[in-house]
């Protein structure tokens, strides 16, 4: 076809992306790992391993056990620390022409704060994701599991950064749409759902837990359905642009995220299982809109709603 | 490290439960080193879902082919046992560290080493023993092999045929000496010709290797495994404790490390 | 062998069953649908589709969805109302030597009190499980999100019936033990642990919900994790018996279920799969204690946790 | 109703995308009548998890097998049509209602018969039409098969051998008539002589016969369609919306429906 080609890019924010296929945070390292694979200028963003004040070795292992179409990881947030994060990690990612995402953890609002100013100011980094939903340490899902607290936090890393804010809600409460009513309300620009479900497995020939950190979080296809059925509660509920992710495999997956309202995607597990997935993703949202003559893939967000 | 698509040439039963693969791997046969491994893919379905470590046991550079010694001993390796040949299997590879080699920087003096395998930890060994073998400067080679019976010395003779000598031993005294690889293993070190040990197996069994080596002043390297998501180093599943706290990724930092380099007390209390 | 037999048998409340393994309400009808491929009378009970006051035609087609590893289901409590099932459909049921466990579902206090009246007067029914946290009609989570409601309904069934007293819970909330700990001070028996998983899938070549509720419930393999990390942490905090579902394919699926703390399990979607699922873990869990020298299953419950 | 082990004794691709597999399923073959279905489990693993409902096409009830015709729409299909010669595959069978037959309580006036089938359609009818070929009292049976083009008139010989008359009709005119299998119902219909029509085929189609035989005042019996999880009448997924309200279950009270006891508004409304 001589056509032009259909639109890709996606807003978040004041963040413009050239694709709206994403790495998942803690799926995808520091971006680097992939690099001899995957042709990291062709994805939308690069979203990190989480970030903490400082270094954390992470939980005992083992870290993680297969499921039936899914799999359990307590990594417990193992990472150099921020300062070593941004000088030993990002320049050498910085280096591709890709934004990159950081992602945050932090165990109190000041901490939060902290780490938002040291990678605003680093000058690497094109958004930011607050994790308030990670299963594997204490206290991890503390935020995500209030409304009042989501909005206390986001407000303060609001008030401390310019870079587009993106909250990562959690799937483990009975009713996520407020945590996003909360976060949207606070200042974030855009939502990420899902982080991982709470699950474990045992070991039966040891009599014990499959993990290390006895639960641990659930991620890949197994957990698509819950996925998709919370960014269609929070899309019928919110405005900003939603990141979806939980079990996104190809790009018929990425498309019912897309059709259930989410304008952007991440894949997470389906790296490990296939590293070139989220290269092929892109690939196959371009081949559908191409099909349907869309001029965009804008169109297409959360249109079975109607 | 590629992504390749590899036809299964072949798939033969060498003993109760273990087979050895054959693979068109051109890409990753040109680029291996003894001690690393694939990620393989399993096919058709997301259940079983992640990718099995499976290490090469020979690559034939020549003909782009690899050999993988496989045990079957849950879902995804039954499963990859019984691929019909002809499959396109998705491997990632080479991935890992490999064995340091004798005349490297590491090992600049070693003349004589010793390769201690315990059943399956034959396969990195059996690529490893070619490597040595096929270097200009050759360093003699011991190779220790055990196993609880003779039916499981899986692939002894490509071992053997590598190896300038060749010790046996089976649990059950089936072949070779009765006991362990570790009793003849002590009789080696006796004679203090070792200048390096290169082991793979069970952990328990390596634990003692290592623990006999750091004894003995030797300088050990083993293979290490441990459950992986990415095996490319990005997501920190296949932690283990490494010796000063904190811990090591079996996938980039290992599969070989050197043995003082993990905390063995706290890896034998995660077993 | 010629040593005795394990022994088998669980007690839930006043209720003992010859075996742990008890079909899953909704997945096993009114039990004789399955007569003719499965013999009834070796399970340890049969759990029949949910009951209502009034009949329920249900919601509209489709009703299920695959995904991976796992399906969808929105029946939306179809039943012939409980006159119906006490004048039709038990008394079949009840020509088999099994315990028949009523599964109940009301939408006030009052009708789950009219339920327990009837279904206790009828004599046929072994023991009343109280269906408070079906996804798939408007209210039927309601119960099961709240300790203070769950509380109140379960006291209210407590006086009306002496029938062992079970209490289904819901996964879909931010934490399950106060749940758990409200019915079981209220005078729970026993509890079920867990329902479905809220989630959704869309018909991407139609571009809408791929089920006519729009959002189902989850069940099979893909949600086990989860259901294991409910049952561990219940466990944990209630003294009574746990009956555990939630993917349980095979006996080894059942023994994670017993090693992290249930007495009994429950077997749903398996059936779909394979008719003989129940009959067949069964055996699986009797062989499993000869082999390791049990002179009971019951030695086994819970043992991960040591 | 039995759960059978049945070996994969041939898998024959008899159209694009479509292939004729014969198992082995004696006891299974003994028992089906025309219009019932076996609920079969696509091996291996949990992903996909549910059986997959497929209508008997044939039993051969002497040799004790059953020939299904499949078509790969997804990924359940495809798996299936894929299997090694030789799996045994595990059937509960057979399900559901039969066609009533002429002669019988329903149909004891029946002399002339219509089978109309579309496309994939045409497996149930095939073996109706087998039936009605074989009863004492033979009814005079007239078959009608439509598909879009010529190459999706799948296993029409089989269908065409055992009607007493036969008429084509394809959407593009590569075979028959050019037209919809219901324009050459119009004219059969308009004869009169037909006392009561089988159909199988889209749901559209089958929408449209029954409202022609609705007219026409001729009894119409059509195999249904529905997604299905016990297949044996337990779980209520496969329900379908009946005539004057409430649903009834396509694996137990049908798949074969007399058309008026659906409600075709609702049902057309949902698709
Ligand atoms: C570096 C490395 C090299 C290896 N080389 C070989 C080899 O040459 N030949 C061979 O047969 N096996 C080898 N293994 C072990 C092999 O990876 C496991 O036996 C296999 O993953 C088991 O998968 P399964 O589905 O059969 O078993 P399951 O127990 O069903 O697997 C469940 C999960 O646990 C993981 N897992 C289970 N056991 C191991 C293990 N020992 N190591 C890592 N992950 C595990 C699986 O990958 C899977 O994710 C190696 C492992 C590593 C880490
Ligand atoms: C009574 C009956 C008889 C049938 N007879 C035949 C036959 O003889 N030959 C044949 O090829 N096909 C037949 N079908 C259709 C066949 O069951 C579906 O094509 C098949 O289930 C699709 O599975 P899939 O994994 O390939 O597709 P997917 O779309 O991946 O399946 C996803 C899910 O939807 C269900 N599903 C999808 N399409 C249908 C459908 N049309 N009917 C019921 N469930 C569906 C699947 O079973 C599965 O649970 C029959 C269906 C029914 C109900
Ligand atoms: C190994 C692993 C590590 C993860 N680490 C993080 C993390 O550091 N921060 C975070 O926000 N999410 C983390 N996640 C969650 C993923 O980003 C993602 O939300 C989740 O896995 C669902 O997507 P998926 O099913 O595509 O993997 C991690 C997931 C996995 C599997
Ligand atoms: C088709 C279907 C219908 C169900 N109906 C009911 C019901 O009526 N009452 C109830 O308490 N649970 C119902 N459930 C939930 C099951 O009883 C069970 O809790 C759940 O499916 C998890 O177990 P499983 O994964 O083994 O299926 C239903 C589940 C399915 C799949
Ligand atoms: S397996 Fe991912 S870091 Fe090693
Ligand atoms: S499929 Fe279960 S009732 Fe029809």
């Amino acid at each position: 076809m001589t056509s032009e080609r259909p639109d890709m890019s996606v807003q978040l924010g004041s963040l413009r992306l050239r694709n709206p296929v994403m790495t998942a945070s803690g799926t995808f390292g520091f971006g680097v790992e992939y690099a001899e694979c995957v042709d990291l200028e062709r994805l939308g963003a690069v979203v990190i391993k989480a970030v903490t004040v400082e270094p954390r070795i992470g939980n005992r292992p083992p870290r993680i056990a297969e499921t039936a179409a899914g799999m359990l990881n307590a990594i417990g947030l193992q990472n150099p620390g921020v300062d070593a994060v941004i000088a030993e990690k990002l320049p050498e990612l910085a280096s591709y022409d890709v934004p990159i995402i950081a992602n945050l953890a932090g165990e109190s609002v000041a901490e939060y704060v902290q780490l938002a100013e040291r990678l605003t100011a680093c000058g690497y980094v094109a958004a930011l994701e607050l994790n308030i939903s990670c299963p594997n340490v204490s206290h991890g899902m503390m935020f995500s599991s209030s409304p009042e607290l989501t909005g206390e936090l986001v407000a303060a890393v609001r008030r401390v950064t310019d870079l587009p804010l993106i909250t990562k809600l959690s799937p483990n409460v009975t009713d996520i749409v407020p945590m996003a009513v909360a976060a949207v309300e606070a200042g974030s620009d855009a939502l990420s759902l899902i982080n991982t479900l709470l699950g474990m497995s045992i070991d039966v020939a040891r009599r014990r837990p499959m993990v290390g950190n006895i639960t641990a979080g659930l991620s890949g296809p197994a957990i698509k359905p819950v996925a998709l059925r919370c960014v269609w509660q929070v899309y019928e509920a919110v405005q900003v642009p939603l990141i979806g992710m939980g079990g996104i495999m190809d790009s018929h997956d990425a498309l019912q995220f897309i059709m259930a309202g989410a304008s952007a995607v991440a894949v997470g597990t389906a790296s490990f299982v296939n590293p070139a997935a989220s290269v092929e993703i892109i690939g196959g949202l371009e081949q559908y809109c191409c099909d349907h003559d869309l001029c965009g893939i804008g169109s297409l967000v959360g249109v079975a709603h109607s | 490290m590629v992504q390749e698509k590899c036809r299964l040439l072949s798939s033969e039963q060498v003993a109760p439960g273990h087979w050895v693969l054959r693979l068109a791997a051109p890409a990753i046969a040109s680029f291996a080193r003894a001690g690393q491994f694939v990620h393989v893919r399993i096919p058709t379905t997301y259940d079983p879902l992640l990718r099995r470590p499976i290490s090469i046991m020979l690559p034939e550079a020549r003909q782009g082919n690899l050999r993988l010694l496989t045990c079957a001993v849950g879902r995804g390796t039954r499963m990859l046992v019984e691929t019909p040949i002809g499959t396109e299997l998705d491997l990632l590879g080479p991935l890992g560290t490999a064995f340091p080699l004798p005349g490297g920087p590491e090992l600049s003096e070693a003349k004589e080493v010793l390769l201690v395998a315990g059943g399956m930890g034959v396969a990195p060994l059996v690529f490893l023993a070619d490597t040595l073998r096929g270097m200009d400067h050759h360093a003699y080679v011991r190779g220790l092999f055990g196993a609880a019976t003779e039916d499981l010395l899986v692939s002894w003779t490509e071992f053997a045929a590598r190896c300038d000598e060749f010790y046996v031993s089976t649990e059950d005294g089936s072949a070779g000496e009765q006991g362990r690889v570790t009793d003849t293993l002590v009789a080696q070190l006796e004679r203090g010709q070792a200048d390096v040990v290169y082991t793979c197996g069970p952990i328990a069994m390596m634990a003692q290797v290592a623990q006999m080596c750091h004894d003995a002043g030797v300088a050990c390297y083993c293979s290490f495994e441990q459950r992986m998501g990415c095996g490319v180093g990005a997501c920190l599943s296949c932690a283990v404790p490494a010796a000063g706290g904190g811990y090591v990724r079996v996938c980039r930092d290992g599969p070989v490390f050197a043995a003082d380099r993990l905390d063995w007390e706290a890896i034998l209390d995660d077993i």
